[in-house]
Parts: structure tokens; C-alpha cells; sequence
């Protein structure tokens, strides 16, 4: 940043050039959020493979968690396999989260919901 | 200096004998602000500080704070000297917002309370989060046609990024005097999502639109959720290292809380770090709003530019939307594009209520939350970009 | 620099050679603080701060303090080229009390614990709490005839205010070279509240009036305890604005706490940021302590006019107590007029005990907690009034 | 504050200046204080008189707390109100609060107790 | 400045044009190790602030740093005033480093939570705490042996101190320039301590020695806790002076502790504070590694003549063990020699494992724990001394 | 410090001085270290003397924890004695503290073990 670093533009542009500033700062922001889906899909991509390869390599070393194989479909790890639900629906289960969240001013990506179960009365 | 003296300089130094009607009418707005966080809950965390910041500085010859050291009349360099030697109190915390520690500190914290799963699930988040920038750009555009200067105009058009902290870094670089007008409108719009959005979704998107559900996300693993905070700060400050400043800081914190190994840290940044800072922050943003400067017509441009811009965004987010959900042939939920302009996580509830109000069944939160915290990194970049155009 | 210059100059640098004996009187006195901190609790928070700062700035060398960078000798403004090139650490630190940023944070954090309650229910505590600024002026007065220039009595008298971080923000800024004197003196004095003052309340009132009975207080909504530091704020920084940066921060914090929408902030504000302020203040008002300054005769005068300062404040609010008993037709209780030395809780409690002793059935505690807080207010607008009248 | 802002005062004055500053100091503490109370004042009548005319008018609708008069007579909000004593008076409690506050350290104005009950033995 | 040279800007501002080889090896060396800090565990709490801070400083342009404002290349003082008025935010953070604000803080929050209880139950510890300091001097003849500067010597040598912010605090006064490859390897080394001390231990030990039992330390009384960091900060700052800082802040956590007095501030200052203080410090001595500077020949000898510092440190250590085993008639195993080291509590830990492994009823944690914290002790005084033979 | 303040030794020394330095260096520790261990074996001795002498002075009033003898005869204070084991033997106790610290990732001066009970299963 030569010669520049501390002048703050406080000169008028004209319409055109504020129009073309736009359209650049709209690409910039599209290039680089589009450079971060790629990272993740290579990221995914990758991680899948390794995960894959390592699980046919090590079948039966894997398999720990297998054993048990009723009972949790979705285990643990996962943004929203998280939560688990027990005899409740999606649709009350959003239900109850949004409440909470709001009852409790929590942002929703703050709260944890361990599970979700029905209690009958 | 004797007893009579002393007398009339008390008389002199009482803040009633020298009030402006200016001075007046900020007070009435600092109380309105209070209310507004109080009573209307407006994002109060940082509304009631800014709002007696308002309030403290209008109040005549308090010597609490001095705007004129950090954005002297001739356009010259802060003199800290002056900070230091004839400073007040706001004057001393107010240095963390002229230099850029506080909206860093507070991504930091923000970090560390961000989950970024749901945007790794489903990466194609990241576009809606890019596309509900478009108000920025747009409020940029009249801001420039109302006049106003391009350094002005950028500060105006972050409004639309809908994020607190970047809106106050990049205004305190490039525009400290419209600094105390762009955060209140900022939050105030913020609190008020709830309010903006749903009118502007209902006209943009079809019944059946809205109506779409989409498959749950896939999970995300821990390694995916460590990796993302590295190459993404490598990749974004490499393409625009301007935005190293907040990029960096909400990646660390990120990478602190996903890591598991340094809890006691992660917890600190997003608690008492974090108060700490929101209420300096808060006071000093208010602090700089003295009656003489913040009552002008550009104020309440500022504020119609605003609501412009986080109209804009939203209206950017949701065609983006759209467009994706013909071209996965409705996969995609348009609604969950609004929640592109970030303010997390008000938004991405808004776009849970309208998709239950099509349909019951309809469980659109962790979709949204993707576009959602991808909006917080869209509006960081786009401060970026402004930073770099005409911050010199 | 060769081996033998190093072991030499080890020699010489040991604080073995160069200690002095005032110097080794102030480790006495540190450690006694210590003692009186520990063992005898006297107000042990601010007490083990400020006496491990005199001990640490009394071993010879260390370099840790250099008070004659604030305090130039030949009067000057503060050298603070010297303090970031040649300071050590408390200087450093040192500089929240010289800018008179720490004792306006832990007003915040006392603001954010206070309840006003009880003074809004009984607003005429406020009077108790001004009459209890007596000694402050007493005080004063003795403190010119003992000879002390005008900055240095007023510093002296605020003691009488009966509130650390008041008298340390007061004589930071008008006496700094008597702030540990006055810190510790305060700090003390305070502790010995329970010792102070229950013989001057037999002595000035009689049993009868001991033994009145004062109704219930009124409920206080939650709307008028919003309301109060807000307008507070207004009024009192609009007569006397000096007086800002103290109840500025008091009714900041106060408006946190009782807004209710903003408990993480507020329950920041009075844990974590005030103890950090705390032991920074603490620490570095003691280190102002070197021997050859401290161990004088003024500092001995200073302790004498401290507890006069604390007997006229007690005796102040004790008689506008009796004549409020008088004048409401003894509806109110006298012992509760030395609560307004401020000293919050311990004189509210002294009441309580006092009370109870004249009638086992006497329940003073609350009706004593108004002119307690009354009189945080109070001392802050007299330290406000002796920073207008000498402090230029 | 012209030309003043660095001069601390530091030159003798007489007895009788200090004495005026200290009247004038006395003075100004009691206005500041008095206004204070005006303020309080004013502020209590008002939310008395608001509140009074709220109840008018809406008799029926405000009287949600009523139908359970007897167990809560001074109800939740207030200062000293918050404390409901059962079983036990005015001078225990007292003493209760006073050496809770003593022992724990807690001044007594932090402290909240929401009710002192007495338990049989 | 028009659109043609904005775009022109963008691509010459873009890190991906103006990125060295030296940065691109530098961001492998930071993911190396994040790798370490999250996957083995290095000391995560500062090793991962570290590494970010070293991705961060070498991402081109990012203007988030400047060590030439701190080390000029001219030798001069450093440049405060560029750092204000053209610093990055970790310009502003780095100041406690270069002020030496952060360790010493670090120490308090460290004195509060030592007990040295074990310590004062068998005061011999001290003289295994003195003896593994060896490892210090050795690197340090070995460091002039190839080619060193004495204060670049002097502060390799700390390494082997194996306390982290007792090494940075030395480095930062008498090498700043080498303070990263410094930190990095001290922090690493520590980590690493269960690797590098078993196989001296049972080199240097014999079968027979390792087996013996200590008898049960005797009960400590509060007391003498108390006592203990007073005296001790008196005497070890009157015979050396340039130790104050840290062993004054060490001491008086720790006596803040002890006293039971103050545990709100106790509490606060070993956990928020540190805690943030932490994440500053990690960060910003991990951006002073730009590529140019660290990647070179010094770093490779630093962290060679590292190991070796921390081997003879536990040589040192474990030799006078063995002396004083047989001075004692076998009353001291001299398996908790190599505790001396510091590095609190993981090479007490591991003469507690050594121990067992010889003979499974040995139980030498409580007694390695004396060693333990009399190595920091020890390493502190060392650094003191270096700080005044080569600090000027 | 006269007149060197500003100065950080970068010129080169011998291998002479360096090695003078550093038995300078080791000596300067061992004495502080030294002079700490007098101080806390003084301290020791008065403080011992001191409770000696209380106890000789007022030995029924100092023997309010005597009564009950059996239960705990390590009693309360001091740094190992603050642990209690029942049932369980030094060498386990060592584990099971070492196996809490490292799980837990506490140091072990941090942890606070009140007492080791071995439980019946
Ligand atoms: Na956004
Ligand atoms: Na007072
Ligand atoms: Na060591």
C-alpha cells in the first residue's frame, strides 16, 4: 500500500463509477464465498475418501458403535443429528426449539437440545 | 482564583446555563433509545449502552469525551496526545474503537459462539450468504446519488450487511464522524428484522415456494468443523487481506471453541471478554453522537438509506433463493435466503416462522442457519472491499 | 561491560546496599497493612492490594513504580514518553488511576450491585445522605489551618466521604502525591465504621429516640427504578458536570442492572471487570507509596484528619437525623442518619445493630440502606464540587 | 472551563475563603441531593397517578393477581415486599439477614431472600 | 484514485500476488502446529493463540502486525508512535508483550493457583529447584560456543528455565527478534517433558534409588502459607532486584490466595484474566514469526540448543537428587530431582510415574510437587539475573 | 542503573566470560534458593515454637478437637493430610489422582481430594 495508507477517499465519484465500485464489491464477495465452497466441498470430499478408505481398511476395527445398532440411527456426531427425537415430530420439535430459544433469549446456535421426548401426563 | 470566582465558574460550568436546544433534543433521543431497549427489547446489549453513551455526552461540559482529538476539524491525524493529556474518560475507552480492538475483540467472541455445521453441511449456503449483500452495494449507489462522499456512502451501505461489529470497524476508518448514526440504525434494523423481512418474503416467494422442504443436513464432522476456521481465514485474507482484522479474529474464536482443547479460553472470549468490550464499545459508539453533528440531515438519511439497504439485501438474498430452488428443482427453500443478511440468529428465525406459516411441517432453522452465518462472513468481506476501495 | 563490571554491578544492584530506612519502615507498614488485611479483615479486597504495592515499591530498585513520571518535580504535566519507554509494570498499570479510569469502573460495577429501592421509597434519606458529607468540609477547613494548600485539604476531607474509589479518583486528580496516604486512611477508617461510630450514636441520641419504630417501606415498582438512574443522571451532571464520570458510571451500571435486559453485561461489570480493576488499583496505589514521601509528617496529619473527617460526616447525618425526628413527629428513627456517611453496608448495619440494642423489636436495616446509598451520591457531588473549585 | 484546564490550586487560601467553600460545597451537595428528591418525587406521583388510572380503567382486566388474594397479600414487586415472612417475625428475620449477610460476606443489599419460613423440629 | 487503479489495487493488495516462499512454508509450520496443539496436545493453551498468530502474521498484506515498529532495524527505540498511528491490531495487543504486561499478569494468575504447601513442608526442594536450572547455563556457553550474541545466548538459555512466560518475558527485553522460535520451542518442550525425562531418569538413577520411599511431609499450617510468599518477595527482590516482576505478581497471587480473604479477585485473576491475557499473549508472539526472520539457521540451533537446555536441566536436577539421597542416608528419592525443572505439574507427574514403575507402592507426587514449584522459583531468579547481566 | 538502561549486551564475549557468567548465574540462584530455605526453616522453627508454647500455655482450651481422637487422626490442615483415605492404600490413592488429574486435564495442585473411599460393589 504505497504512499496511500492514510487517505480516506472524500472526493466525489461520479454515478458510473459508483455503479462499476458495486459490481466489482458484488463479485469480490461472490469470489470469495465461492472460493470457500470450494474448500468445503474439497474438504468433504477428501475427509469422505479418507473416512471411507480408512473404514474398508479396518472393517471389523471399525465397527465398534456397530454393535449396538437399534437404537441410534444417527449417533452422535453432526450439526443437527445432535438432537435425537423420541415419539415427538419434526414439526413440534421446531416448535419447542424456537420457543425455548426465544423464552430464553438464547440464540438458537447457542442452545444444545440433547433430545426431545414426549412425556405422558 | 477566589471564593467569588469560584462562585460565578460554578455558575458558568453548570451544564443548565450552557445547554444547546441541540443538547436537548439528543437527550430526548438517547430516552427514546433507552426505551427502545428496554421496553421494545431492541438488541439491548448494545442499544442501552449506546443509548446513555447518547446520553452522557450530551450533557454539556462533562468533559467525558472530546470527538474533535480523534477526527480534529482540519481533517488531520487523531492527536492522542491530547486524548492523553486533556482527555476524558469515554475519550480513553473510545481508543479501542479508533483503533479497531473492540469489533475484532467481539468477532472473536462471536467466533466462539458460531456453529459453522450447518454451512459446512450444505455449503451452497455461502451464495445466498454473498447474494444478501446485494443491499450494501445498493445503498451505496443512492448514498453516492444523495451526495454523499464514497467513504460516507460505503460506511452507509455496510448498514446493510446487518452486522453490528463490521458496520462500527469499517465506519470508525472510514467516516468516524457518521460513526454513532450508522450503529444505531444498524442495530436498530437488526432488532427490528422480524418486522422487515417477513412482508418482503411473502411478496417475493409463491405459496409453493414457501412450502418446499428440505432433506436434513448431513452430519459434519469434528475434523471438518476444525478445518474450516484455518483455510478459510488462508483463503479470505489472501484474496482481500484487508479483512484479516475481523476475518482472523472470528475464525480464531471459531477454531477455539470447535478445537475442544482450550475451553477455558473459548468460554472466556464469549462471555466476560465479550461483555466487557460490548459495554465500552457500546458507551463510546454512543459517546461520539454530540447534538451538533448527529442533528443533521444526513442522520436521518442515513436512517432511510438503511432501511433501504437491509430491504435490498434481503430482497438480494431471497431471488438468490429462488434461482436455487429452480435450479435444484426445489430442493432449496427460497426463504431460507433472507436469512443471508446475517444478524444471527434473528433471521434465520424469521425464515423458520414463514416457512411453518405455509406449512406446519415445514423445519427450516438449521437450514437457515447456514446462509445465516455465511452472511456474517459476506458482510466481513464486503467491509473488506469497501476498506480497500476508499480507505487509501 | 566485562565479568567483572557484571559482578559489581550485581553488588550494586542488590537493594541489599541501597536500602534506606525509610524504606525499611515501609515494609513495616506493608506488612502491618497485610496484617490488618488479613487477620483483622479490613476492607481486604482494596486493603492486600494497596499493601503488597507498598511492599513491592519499597524493596529498593526494583524498578516496578516511578511515581515522579506523574509526578514530575518541577510540576509539570505527566511524562507519559517516560512511562511507555522506561516504566515498569506498575507504571504501566498505574495509568487507569492517573487517567481516573478505574475508580470510575468500579462505580460502575457498585452501580450494578446497588439497589436505590429502599431510597426511593424514602426519598428523604437523601437529605441524611447529605448531611453526612459534614466532615468532608470540616475536615477541609482543619486541614487549611493545619497548613495544606486548598488541592491537598480537599483530598484530605473527601476521606470524610467514607468511599474509596471517590477519594482515590478526587486525589488522583488534585493531590496525587498524597494517594496512598488518603487511600489507605479511607480504606481504613472505613473498616473501623463499626468501631467509629455506635459511641457517637449513644452519645448524640437518647434512648427514646433509639427506640423509634419506622413504618414499612413502600413497594417500588420496577418503572421507577428504571427511571431513577437515568434522570439522576440528567440533573446531576447538568449542575455540577465534574461530577460525570462517578455517577455517569454509577447509574450506567445501576440502569444494567435494573433494565433486566442486559444480565450478562451487568453481572460482568460487577465480578470480573471490577476485580480486575480492583487488584490494578489496589496494587498501584500502594506502589505511589515510597518511603521518602510517604513517611512524613503530613501523612500522620492525614490519619488524624481522616477519622475527624469520619467522626463530623457521622455527626452530620446523625443530627439532620434528629431534627427529621423532630420535624416528622418521630417517624424517623436518628440512627439511621449515620448510615449516610455512605461506607455501603457496613453503617447500614451499624443502624441495624444500634437499633436493635434500644429495642430488641427494631428493624432499621432497610430504612438505613437509603441514606447509605444517599450518600455514595453525596460524596461523589462533593468530590465533583472539589474538583470544580481546585482542579482547574 | 477557558484557560484553566491544567491548573490544579495550589496556593494558600484564608480561613474564611475555606469556610465560604465549605458553606458553598455543603450548599451545593443539598440542592444536588434535594433536587434528587424532588425528582423522586415527582417521578413516584406520576407512576402512582398512571398507574392509579390504568386500574380505573380497566378494573376487571388488572385484577388478575386478585383471585387468589389470601395466600400473597404483598405480592412480588417492591423492595422490602420481596420478603415474605412466615412463621416468624419481624426481629428474627432481621437477625437472620443480618448474620446470613455477616457470614457469608455478602452485603446485605445483594443478598435476596425470597421468603424466611420457620421449620419445626 | 479511479476504478482502473481500485481493481489495479485489489490484485496488487491480493495475498495470493505478493506471497514469499517464506510465508508459504511459515503457514505450513502454523498448521503443523495447530496439529500439534489440538491433536497431541502440545500445551494447547498457548501453543494453538500461537499458532494462529503465525498463520495470521504471514497471510501478505494483512497489515495485522508490524515487528519492525517494536525491533527497528536501526536498533532504536521502539517506534510507539507508528504503532498507533499505522499499527494492526496485533500491534496494539503486542504491547503487553513488549511492556511485559502479560507475563507478569500470567504469573499472578499462576501464583494463585500454586500451593506451596509441599514446598515449605520440605524446604531441601529449594536446592533441587536451584540445581535444575543448570540446563539454562549450559545452552547458554554452548549458544556463544556457536556464535550467538550474549543476549540472544542469554535468552535461548531460558528454555531451559521450561517456563513459558518467564522465557518470554527475558526474550522480549533482550531479544525480541528471537521470541517466537523461543516461545514456540519452550512451550513444545514442555509439552514434550514425558518424553525427554524418563529415559535420563533411569539412566542417571539406579534401580535401588528409584525404590526409595519418602516419609509422609508434614502437615503445613495456614500461617506460614501466608508468610511464605511475603518473605519470599522481600528477600529475593532485595538481593536481585530485575526479578520483581515476576516473582512480586507471583507472590502476590499466591498470597491472595493463601489469605482467604480476597477470593473473588483470587478467582478472577486465575481465570479470566489469565485467560485472556493468554489468548493476547499467545497471538501476538506468534505473529513476531515472519517467515523472513524465522526461518532461518538460528531457529534450527534455537531449538537444538532447546532440547538441550531442557536435558541438562533435568540432569542438573536429578544429579543433586542423587547427592542429597546420599547425604540423607536414602531419605530422598532422587527421582524428584528432575520435578526441578518447573514445568508445574507435568515432571511431578512424571517422577510420580517413574517412581510407581520402579516400585508400584512409591507415591512421590506430593514430594515432587516441592521441586516442582521451587524450579519456578528458581527460573525466575535466573532470569532475573540474566536480565541484569545482559539487560543493561 | 546509571546511564545503561537502554542498553542490551550484543557485542560477543569469550568463552571465558561466558562460562564465568553462567557459575555466576547457578551461584546467584542457589543463594536466593538458599536464602529462601533459611527463611522458611525459621519460620518453621518460630512458628512451631510459637504453637508449642500456646498449647503448653492453654493445653485444655486447645484440645477442642481432641474429643473425638479416633475417627481422623490426621486432622484437617496441611497439604497431604488434607486427604482421607478409607479403605484404600497409598499406592491406589496415587493412581486414582494421577488417572483424575490427567483425564480431567486439572493439574494436580488444583485438585482437591477431600478423601479416597474404596465402595462395595
Ligand atoms: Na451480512
Ligand atoms: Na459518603
Ligand atoms: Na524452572
Amino acid at each position: 500500500m504505497p504512499a496511500t495508507t492514510s487517505g480516506v477517499m472524500t472526493t466525489p465519484i461520479s454515478i458510473t463509477d459508483a455503479l462499476l465500485y458495486s459490481v466489482i464489491g458484488m463479485v469480490v464477495v461472490f469470489v470469495c464465498l465461492f472460493m470457500i465452497y470450494l474448500i468445503v466441498k474439497i474438504m468433504s470430499a477428501v475427509y469422505l475418501a479418507v473416512t471411507a478408505k480408512k473404514k474398508a481398511a479396518a472393517p471389523a476395527a471399525e465397527e465398534k458403535p456397530a454393535p449396538s445398532p437399534a437404537p441410534a440411527p444417527n449417533g452422535r456426531a453432526g450439526t443437527y443429528g445432535e438432537l435425537k427425537l423420541v415419539d415427538v415430530d419434526e414439526r413440534t420439535a421446531a416448535a419447542i426449539m424456537a420457543i425455548v430459544s426465544d423464552e430464553t433469549q438464547i440464540p438458537l446456535n447457542e442452545l444444545r437440545f440433547k433430545s426431545i421426548r414426549r412425556v405422558e401426563q | 482564583m477566589n471564593i467569588g470566582e469560584t462562585l460565578s465558574r460554578l455558575v458558568e460550568t453548570s451544564g443548565f446555563t450552557s445547554m444547546t436546544w441541540q443538547q436537548g433534543v439528543m437527550l430526548v433521543v438517547a430516552c427514546v433509545l433507552i426505551y427502545l431497549a428496554i421496553v421494545k427489547k431492541f438488541e439491548p446489549l448494545l442499544l442501552l449502552p449506546i443509548a446513555f453513551g447518547v446520553l452522557l455526552t450530551n450533557l454539556p461540559l462533562s468533559g467525558l469525551m472530546h470527538p474533535e482529538f480523534f477526527v480534529p476539524p482540519d481533517g488531520g491525524a487523531p492527536d492522542y496526545a491530547a486524548v492523553l493529556h486533556s482527555g476524558g474518560l469515554l475519550d480513553y475507552l473510545y481508543l479501542g474503537v479508533k483503533l479497531g480492538i473492540y469489533p475484532s475483540l467481539i468477532f472473536l467472541g462471536i467466533g466462539a459462539m458460531t456453529d459453522f455445521g450447518p454451512l459446512i453441511a450444505n455449503p451452497k449456503s455461502l451464495f445466498l450468504g454473498a447474494a444478501a449483500q446485494l443491499g450494501i452495494y445498493c445503498a451505496f449507489i443512492l448514498a453516492i446519488l444523495l451526495g454523499f462522499m464514497p467513504n460516507a456512502a460505503a460506511s452507509i451501505g455496510i448498514i446493510g450487511g446487518a452486522d453490528g461489529p463490521t458496520a462500527i470497524f469499517l465506519t470508525s476508518k472510514l467516516a468516524p464522524n457518521l460513526l454513532p448514526a450508522i450503529a444505531i440504525a444498524a442495530y436498530s434494523y437488526m432488532a427490528l428484522i422480524p418486522m422487515i423481512q417477513p412482508p418482503i418474503m411473502r411478496l417475493l416467494t409463491t405459496e409453493k415456494e414457501r412450502k418446499v422442504k428440505m432433506e436434513q443436513l448431513r452430519e459434519v464432522s469434528k475434523t471438518e468443523k476444525i478445518l474450516f476456521p484455518i483455510i478459510v481465514t488462508i483463503f479470505c485474507v489472501l484474496l482481500l487481506p484487508s479483512v484479516a482484522p475481523l476475518i482472523g479474529m472470528l475464525m480464531l474464536g471459531n477454531l477455539m471453541k470447535e478445537s475442544g482443547v482450550v475451553e477455558r479460553l473459548s468460554k472466556t472470549v464469549q462471555n466476560e471478554l465479550m461483555n466487557i468490550v460490548t459495554v465500552f464499545l457500546g458507551v463510546t459508539v454512543g459517546a461520539t453522537a454530540v447534538g451538533s453533528n448527529f442533528l443533521s440531515l444526513d442522520t436521518i438519511k442515513i436512517i432511510a438509506l438503511g432501511l433501504f439497504a437491509f430491504i435490498f439485501s434481503t430482497v438480494g438474498g431471497l431471488l438468490l433463493g429462488k434461482l436455487m430452488c429452480v435450479l435444484t428443482k426445489g430442493k432449496i427453500n427460497p426463504l431460507i435466503g433472507s436469512a443471508g443478511v446475517s444478524a444471527v440468529p434473528m433471521a434465520a428465525r424469521v425464515s423458520q416462522v414463514e416457512g411453518q406459516k405455509a406449512d406446519p411441517t415445514n423445519f427450516l432453522l438449521m437450514h437457515a442457519m447456514g446462509p445465516n452465518v455465511a452472511g456474517v462472513i459476506g458482510s466481513a468481506v464486503a467491509a473488506g472491499f469497501l476498506l480497500a476501495a476508499f480507505g487509501g
